[in-house]
């Protein structure tokens, strides 16, 4: 009963993460809000809310609305922009010996460029993580991250600005995920993070308004888990790269079926809102796991699915 | 602020559809500040997966249950079933377990002036001044709390403040309970008594924008405490803001409610086309 | 008080439902299943499983698995064959005085013309529910109802062989639902049913296989009521056929949802599982809403979205 | 079979991890047949969306509450915690709302021949076996029960049926209680002692499929119960198929086990690669 601990250390595009476990953007706000719960050493790694080019207002309000296990929001990529980013909240993460993932999102295929050079010799960022998610307001709204062609490209420009491992996130709205995540691996991906929020609406009966001023928001949760799943085991099949799976992750179970069915690594959105500390209890699960298997490695279950 | 996994030492119906938990929670009283607030979920895994805001009434302790162990500190919400969520808060049982995030949030400031203080409630906007009654008597301040209803079912907890020293007058829409017509006509009475007041105000929005109306133009100081549809509770899903001072579409000005209020300064405030008075809150306004 | 009750009464591509309230396919088995829980003579329309050119014996079990709020299925559209369905299963339509739409499907295009055929002449059928969401074994898989030409073809041929009022039931996998929407308007179909389930997956962390056996299923239940309301919201901007609202509806709230955003209709699946008394008690609460909100027509809600 | 939405009378831990709740339902009694079971869900809606099904335990009836009332007829289950929808129902309490609907599905064949009637339980599949000792006894049979666990724990209600005139074996896979081993030993020796016997089965898929081979040796009639992932409990989905004699992918024999089941004669199902023995069900098989 004296065995050694599993090892629960992952590599994800030639980071070294102690174990697999890390915020979703956007949900854990630039870490330190959740650092009164969470002690940050104990992350895999730390993912930044979206950056802009321009720090943004976001969506006028209301901004979320609960749905059945699933919430929908429409925040608007608030954020304070890629320049105060570094100036004010990267010195917080000097002390922590912990990966950061700064996410970022551009209206334009150049801001997508721009925040990327910014954030080339910011020593405190780790890797790159490229929203896909957003449409181009220069071509007329089309998603970047809905065609295979805009993604490859808006790939390639960051690329050539950052040289940053990079870490490209991909949208679950399309028809065939294995396209555009071929399309961003050939641009020079070195990892796949999906999904992100499926789209939706909520209706309030009596007004007869959307529940959310946006109208539409992005659906997360663990209502979308089964989807999320289904996708990152077609993206994990089509790609060499490794692929982070994101969705619906509330528990170490819910965590353990993404990297069964291949991820390298998790990202947990939602389920910090409804208990700060559900990362570590994932942590910890998982460990659990591998002790009640006999495991010593997180990397014995990875890709471990039987068909 | 804790996050606490605990159990409701109660759970009762105090008027049709309001109902009052306690919760054991050690330590929350010395941390609560009057204004706070908490998330609450029942632990039960339920359909309605993300934690409620609730106002944090009072908190308390009950000697312990064996001698020898330590006496039971507890805090007390008041909720009114509204939907789904607080539905079933309303089945929970004593030593059923639930999942508290708190004290949350910026209360109110209080100033150690001599202006008299008011305190006006609408509803179940009636639960964070419970504390700041507390301890603006605590400072030897005279308190005055306006409540306000639609009917007598919506006055709560008023022999509460009563007993404290409060000096209390309940108005209700139809007259069911005390003086008939809006809490605001009683505030504009009491504000031309006073040279100099500081009113303290929760309930509806539309309540809350009269009050904010009738306190600019006297010059009064007006503090309000806000709803907001709340994800995180921290400040970190940018889900609950609302509209401050100055915002326009060119420059935008958010204020987090769970971070920056629930409690603001009127001032900080947009009242044009003010904080969110529709979308998803229950009929009549946001509480 | 005695006001008289408001009409719940629409009408779908020129058929006259008595309440705008039915079945989804394949959830309520050929109807005959639920008649001990549901007066079938209160039910708008009947929407029989899915029906294909020869009895199919569906995929191996397991064929569900319950998620979050939802729920995962692959039965393999197992059915008795059209011409079993007409001799065995009609008849007992003719006492009922309920519209029936015969929900069909082929692997073929050949096949989706063949079924239609033998549909054509039967008088208990009152119209056509033609299910895009199959793969064509013939064209390597591809769904047809993910690709709008694909989606045409096969709504032509159907509308060649057989007169009946035809509404084509979309999948919602697709990037773009209104491409399709607007592909099968064009080719002749009177009105539209959507979603079909999302493809989703959920594993067994301990045995590492997928819990249903065919690996994927459809997701159907609560957790896809938003995605379900966003796509309905979207067609009937994009199309001018009535179009009806599937999706996670539990309630009659859920249902009005649909409405509000425009369907003209709404079918009701996973829940028939968990009460079957499900449908009658959406019927009961729309009234009641109706009643609630002073409004004497159910078209007073259809289409009432402010935004 | 009803639809019914009634109130939980009880809800008892009878043995570490295994409940047994009482659940009020006039006029089931009278519809329900040995082997026939329920589906079952408390009405608070929760993250388990689909109703479980359940085998009967027992009916019975309690005298009413008030003079002058009804009695309360009430029925059984005996559940044991697996998952997320038992660790649920495990917190209900008296009082409670569940939703149930039963009887479902068909029992078992009651053959009125002079053989033996044994009876083979293994842990939780001791369930259906109750009602059809009851039966079988009412028609003047003796029955055999052969109950399996494999702890001590996992022997249940033996006691109950030993009241009704069972002969009871017990037998757990440790020795913690009864004989050591497994059931099938017992039912080896058992069936060799008597010229005529017919078997009724219920528990884990390996001991089923064990015990199949023990009759079909020895050319005795079986009935088992089985179990499968139900949605519906009607015949709706088509869900819970199982495969059944002489089934191929060319000619796919499919049985509902919830409508032409649970209870199977063996020689109706597919033994070969036989039902269900893997995928979703707990460790050790489906019960
Ligand atoms: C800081 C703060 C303090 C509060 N204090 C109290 C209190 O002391 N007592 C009390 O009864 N209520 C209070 N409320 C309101 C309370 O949070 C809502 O009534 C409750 O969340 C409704 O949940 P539901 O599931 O019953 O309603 P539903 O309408 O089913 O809820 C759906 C969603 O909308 C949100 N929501 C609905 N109404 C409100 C609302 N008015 N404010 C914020 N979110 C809402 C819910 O959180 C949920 O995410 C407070 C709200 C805030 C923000
Ligand atoms: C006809 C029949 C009679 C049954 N009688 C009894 C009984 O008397 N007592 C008892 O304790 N159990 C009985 N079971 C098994 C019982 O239904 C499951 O243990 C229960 O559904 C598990 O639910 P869960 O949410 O706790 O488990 P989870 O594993 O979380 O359930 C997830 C899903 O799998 C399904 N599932 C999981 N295990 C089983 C199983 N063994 N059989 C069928 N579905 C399963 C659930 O219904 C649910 O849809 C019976 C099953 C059937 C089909
Ligand atoms: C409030 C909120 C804000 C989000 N903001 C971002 C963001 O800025 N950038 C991004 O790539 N994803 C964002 N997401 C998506 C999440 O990172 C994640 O992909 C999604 O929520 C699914 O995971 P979950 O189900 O665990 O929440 C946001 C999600 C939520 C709920
Ligand atoms: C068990 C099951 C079987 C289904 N079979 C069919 C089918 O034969 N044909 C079809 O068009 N849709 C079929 N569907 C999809 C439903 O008709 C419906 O589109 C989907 O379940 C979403 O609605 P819901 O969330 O209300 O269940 C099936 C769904 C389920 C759950
Ligand atoms: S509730 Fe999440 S930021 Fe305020
Ligand atoms: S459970 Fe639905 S057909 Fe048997």
């Amino acid at each position: 009963m004296n065995a050694k601990r599993p090892s629960l250390a992952v590599n994800v595009a030639g980071i070294e993460l102690r174990n697999p476990v890390m915020p979703a953007s956007g949900t854990f706000g630039y870490g330190e809000e959740y650092s009164a719960f969470v002690d940050l050493k104990k992350l895999g790694a730390i993912v930044t809310k979206g950056l802009s080019l321009n720090p943004k207002a976001g969506n006028p309000m209301p901004r979320i609305a609960e749905t059945t296990s699933g919430m929908l929001n429409a925040i608007g990529l608030q954020n304070v922009g890629v320049d105060t980013f570094v100036e004010k909240k990267c010195p917080y993460y000097r002390v922590l010996d912990t990966p950061v993932f700064a996410n970022f999102f551009g209206n334009t295929l150049e801001e997508y460029g721009e925040v990327a050079r910014r954030l080339a010799d910011v020593p405190e960022v780790t890797a790159l993580e490229l929203n896909i998610s957003c449409p181009n307001v220069k071509q007329g709204g089309i998603v970047f991250g809905t065609d295979p062609k805009a993604a490859a490209e808006v790939v390639s420009l960051v690329r050539k600005h950052n040289d940053k491992p990079l870490i490209v996130k991909l949208s679950p709205n399309v028809t065939d995920i294995t396209v555009i995540a071929r399309a961003v691996e050939e641009a020079g991906a070195d990892a796949i993070s999906c999904i992100n929020t499926l789209t939706g609406m909520a209706i309030d009966i009596r007004t007869r308004k959307p529940k959310i001023a946006n109208r539409t928001g992005g659906l997360s949760g663990p209502a979308i888990r089964p989807v999320a799943v289904r996708m990152v085991h077609q993206v994990v099949q089509a790609v060499k790269i490794p692929v982070i799976g994101i969705g619906g992750i509330m528990t170490a179970s819910d965590a353990l079926e993404f990297l069964i069915v291949g991820a390298r690594a998790v990202q947990v959105g939602t389920a910090n809102f409804i208990d700060p500390a559900a990362m570590l209890a994932i942590i910890d699960g998982i460990e659990a796991f591998l002790v009640e298997e006999g495991l010593e490695d997180i990397n014995q279950v990875i890709g471990s699915l039987s068909l | 602020m804790k996050n606490y996994q605990t159990i409701i030492l109660s759970n009762l119906e105090i008027s049709p559809g309001y109902w009052r938990m306690r919760i054991l929670a050690p330590g929350f009283a010395a941390a609560a500040a009057p204004g706070q607030f908490v998330m609450l979920r029942p632990e039960l895994a339920l359909p309605t997966m993300l934690r409620r805001p609730f106002g944090i009434f009072r908190t308390g302790c009950l000697p312990p249950e064996c001698a020898g162990l330590p006496p039971r500190e507890y805090m007390e919400i008041l909720y009114k079933i509204v939907g789904q969520g607080t539905r079933i808060m309303s089945d929970l049982h004593a030593g059923d377990r639930v999942e508290l995030l708190g004290p949350l949030g910026r209360g109110f400031t209080i100033n150690d002036t001599s202006c008299a203080k008011i305190l006006v409630g609408g509803g179940i906007g009636l639960v964070p001044l419970f504390l700041l009654a507390e301890a603006l008597i605590d400072k030897g301040h005279q308190v005055r709390l306006l409540m306000g209803g639609r009917t007598r079912d919506d006055v709560l907890a008023v022999t509460e403040f009563e007993r404290l020293g409060v000096e209390t007058y309940v108005s209700t829409d139809d007259g069911s309970l005390g003086e008939e017509g809006l809490v605001t006509k009683v505030l504009e009475r009491k504000l031309s008594k006073y040279p100099c007041a500081e009113v303290y105000a929760c309930g509806p929005m539309p309540m809350l924008a009269a009050v904010e109306r009738i306190c600019s133009e006297r010059n009064v100081p007006l503090q309000v405490s806000l709803e907001s549809h709340m994800a995180c509770g921290v400040g970190a899903c940018l889900g609950c803001v609302v509209k401050g001072a100055g915002h326009s579409d060119q420059r935008p000005n958010y204020l987090c409610t769970c971070k920056e209020g629930p409690v603001f300064a009127a001032g900080q405030l947009d009242w044009g086309r003010a904080v969110n008075t529709e979308g998803g809150c229950p009929e009549g306004g946001c509480r």
